[in-house]
């Protein structure tokens, strides 16, 4: 299957159902180590973001669907994760002013969003933010496109990697965010960006494995 | 969850709507995007003042717009802050010419979100400078942390700012007053009881029947420890000893004390712990020369409270006493 | 029961302790017997005004002391109205030489204490007389119950009279606008939870997750009926609609509309309840001329709202207009 | 044994120590139809009255001591029952000025302390107040006194009557007093002063049928 606009309108799309079906979940993980807001702040932004796709628009660049993304973020979520991930949809979008990504459009992709993120956010891996998700995710799939893989390959590699990356906060201390106020009781507890990250990257590779819209 | 709200999605717009009907000659309610400006729009002449962050926490912000404080406010989202398209708005509505200045309380989300409002406002052609409020003692200020939160200390911050762009001061000197004050306001707060924020319906951490967590911060977020409930003079102390170390406070110094309510504390609590906070700060030998006790920065009906103290200098306590006609402060 | 106190036996007198220090410039707390009056006492030539009753519903009355509002207010053990030595006392401390008016909540405790002490102080040669406060519509004024119960509409009462003796009205005159504001006056209450009682130490009364008491009065006691949770807009109609029934109020009519919290509710969920009402004003064609909106009339720390109109005339108008400074309402 | 000085210091006594017994009880039932505080008013207006007791001065006649109850209460309870019972031994006072007192003079007493409470409280039977426990002791003491009783026997029948007359007010609905607010949901709860009636003179009774003083 090809990554082409369609996937990012799909993928686009898959993000906002699986926020959607998260949302109680994520705002769980915020309440114990944040201020409960996490899973209310992603599933606004997605609808917004989805609601914004449905405007008639012809779009035949993959950026074109991720510009839309980035600016409704910006404008409808708020909080920390608003201009985080609003940035690094804005980076994404700069990297794929094409009408169809292979694998490695699909890491500078991936490595333009980490950027977006470590840019306004300053954290490092092991701080207990999505970078903890993210980072994994752009060497996994860096390994796997310099092997020669295929796009759905390198993104299969990514959103593993990011789950595991994911899961890898739940022993760490926050030193960014929110989580941070709590010090060592952060500890134990996973990061919903993190999760959350995870759960937009396998909605990418979901939506490269089957042409199956979500019904909104 | 009993609340009073119809659907929890609009409980700011219909508290917004409601707060914009009973004090149409003081405030404006924009919505699309949503913020709050004084009746009549930006003074000018004078340096305006923008604030704002997520809501849950009023009377702060808007209840703060009017003469002598805020000339907008911007209320994001239940306890998540506002988004640019919010706040640039804003920010130019309130420019009289002479500059804006937007204080902005330290969390990731207000910071990065005020940031690029920031951009966007000079991008129109407006001076912006901005002023970052950190006044809570219970986290630890260090490269280890997101830094210092903003909490009660905010409505100093706010007032004294709001007093001299009053009195014409430049955007330069109205920035370097509200930078005097939070460098000299500290603060520290105590949960008896969780908050509920309206989309989540139920308590934002779980307390025992005797249980407190000290330390909160104004999210409904959990606090810096949790301990068994003692009395009001325990609780005071432990507030208001780190407050008053974290400042140095020396004997003979001048402050504003100001116990402030999380919403759910009657207000006959608050005087006691003010009570027990003023005993100590006389046992050091410091001056309570101005006083403030309410509820000004909530956590929704949160139960609970924090201890605020500003030093003062004759300049300070000046602009404290200076006239202010807003919704919730008036002298 | 987590509560900012210390010994729930010294509740009151800790938190009139705290009170009076941080509002010395307005206010003087006496002990033995405890009342509360403006600082500097009473005003010579003006006609003194005095309430009082159970504590635990700060800010009334004490925090309505001062200029252009009470001389005096004389704060009972919570939900226990004062007795007549007490009460005495403040009514002699507050003549000014033209006599004094008592503001009595319409309790049969209230009323017993009050008529003691004022024929205490009449005996003293003070000038004494007295105005039943009785606006709750949830109970029924008939011979069979004790009357209707004073509860939010005091504020009006007490803030209109402190304008009439502040312009110099004589003790008749202030007695009969003070009257008049309670021919005018109506509010239903709504608990949403019920409170606590420093020491009883357990709830006032027993409520389910998702039930609400219509017709609550501001003493923890339950209301006129329970009924399932619904949401601010049914809740507010279920207040409004008897207050503004009762009042009779006609087309073209202008009124005060005044939302109170009962302590634990936040005041964003207070501007939701305010905003409703006045739509329901509004679609009788009744102007809401006037507003207020906050915790003022509470029932320590039960979360929950009373709806208050009063049918304003041009001289109620300009009375409510004039200057207030005491510590809870200033304008 | 005689109704003398002593007996009366007795009586008070026992009453502050019945009513701090009751201090929950008798809030509890104010809870359910009123504002909780009965119990915490008589057990403070009680405790206050046996320090004004131990003052030291030498009292010679019945009618001094329930003056100082009288006052005491006046000014140490406030509430609704802070003026009815202060009123009722104020009359009770006036009604026992003597060293001792024989049947007909319990019976006076009695009927000037239910006449303080009504010239106060304007209540008459039924309405569910303390009303309903003062009247039937007066009735029953009279009806003994008239027949000969001694005046133990007398204050027996008070106070028999009035435990029977506080019970009596289960189902009543309320039309006097904070209970009255409730309407219907009134009925179903005993009323609390008519309760705390009932221990008065339950506490009178017991000090007359033994020398012993409680400690306070
Ligand atoms: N400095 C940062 N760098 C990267 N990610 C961050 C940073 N600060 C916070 N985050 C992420 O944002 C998430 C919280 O987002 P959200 O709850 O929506 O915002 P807020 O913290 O303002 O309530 C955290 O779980 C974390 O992954
Ligand atoms: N009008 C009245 N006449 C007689 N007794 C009354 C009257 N009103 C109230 N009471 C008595 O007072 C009792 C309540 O006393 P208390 O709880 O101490 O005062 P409050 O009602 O002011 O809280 C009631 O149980 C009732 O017996
Ligand atoms: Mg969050
Ligand atoms: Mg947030
Ligand atoms: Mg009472
Ligand atoms: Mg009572």
């Amino acid at each position: 299957m090809t990554l082409d606009v369609a996937w990012s309108e799909r993928w686009v799309r898959r993000a906002a159902e699986a926020l959607t079906a998260a949302r109680a979940d994520l705002t769980e993980l915020d309440r114990q180590i944040g201020d409960g807001d996490h899973g209310e702040n992603m599933h606004r932004g997605f609808q917004a973001v989805v609601a914004k796709l449905d405007d008639g628009t012809e779009r035949t660049q993959v950026g074109e669907v991720l510009k839309v993304v980035a600016t409704t973020l910006m404008s409808s979520v708020g909080g920390a994760s608003g201009p985080l991930y609003g940035t690094a949809f804005l980076r994404a979008s700069k990297a794929t002013e094409r009408a169809e990504l292979d694998g490695s459009s699909v890491v500078a992709m991936l490595e333009a969003a980490l950027e977006g993120v470590t840019t306004r956010g300053k954290a490092t891996t092991g701080e207990k933010t999505m970078v903890d998700a993210w980072q994994p995710a752009v060497d996994a799939a860096a390994g796997v496109a310099q092997d020669g893989g295929d796009p759905v390959a390198v993104l299969r590699a990514a959103a593993e990697a990011a789950d595991t990356g994911a899961a890898s906060t739940i022993p760490l201390v926050a030193t960014k965010g929110r989580a941070s106020y709590l010090g060592e009781r952060s500890a134990g507890h996973e990061d919903p960006g993190a999760r959350s990250t995870a759960l937009l990257l396998g909605a990418a590779l979901a939506a490269a494995l089957t042409d199956e819209v979500p019904s909104a | 969850m009993k609340k009073l709200l119809d659907d929890p999605v609009n409980a700011v717009a219909d508290s917004l709507e409601g707060f914009g009907l009973a004090h149409a000659d003081l405030v404006e309610v924009h919505t699309d995007p949503v913020y709050v400006t004084r009746a009549g729009g930006a003074v000018q002449g004078k340096v305006g003042l923008v604030s704002g962050g997520g809501s849950g926490h009023e009377p702060l912000h808007a209840g703060f717009v009017g003469d002598g404080m805020l000339d907008a406010a911007v209320p994001g989202a239940v306890f998540t802050s506002p988004t640019p398209d919010q706040v640039a708005p804003a920010i130019q509505a309130s420019d009289g010419g002479r500059g804006v200045l937007a204080i902005v309380k330290n969390y990731t989300g207000d910071v990065l979100n005020f940031e690029t409002a920031v951009e966007l406002a000079q991008a129109e052609g407006v001076e912006v400078a901005s002023v970052l409020v950190n006044d809570d003692v219970a986290v630890e200020d260090s490269l280890y942390t997101a830094g210092r939160r903003g909490v009660a200390g905010t409505v100093a911050v706010e007032k004294i700012a709001g007093a001299a762009a009053a009195r014409g001061d430049d955007l330069a000197a109205v920035t370097a007053v509200a930078e005097r004050v939070v460098a000299n306001v500290r603060s520290m707060g105590v949960a008896l009881t969780a908050c509920t924020v309206p989309h989540v319906g139920g308590p934002s951490f779980d307390l025992g029947d005797d249980e407190i967590e000290i330390g909160i911060g104004i999210h409904g977020e959990p606090g810096r420890h949790r301990q068994p409930f003692t009395g009001a003079t325990e609780i005071t102390r432990s507030l208001l000893e780190p407050v008053a170390d974290d400042l140095g406070l020396a004997p003979g110094e001048r402050v504003l004390l100001f116990v402030n309510g999380m919403g759910g504390t009657p207000l006959s609590e608050l005087y006691v712990v003010y009570g027990r906070a003023r005993r100590l700060l006389e046992e050091r030998d410091v001056q309570v020369a101005r006083s403030l006790v309410g509820n000004y920065v909530t956590s929704l009906e949160m139960q609970g409270a924090s201890v605020t103290v500003l030093r003062l200098d004759d300049e300070l306590e000046a602009l404290w006493d200076a006239p202010v006609r807003t919704t919730a402060l008036h002298w």
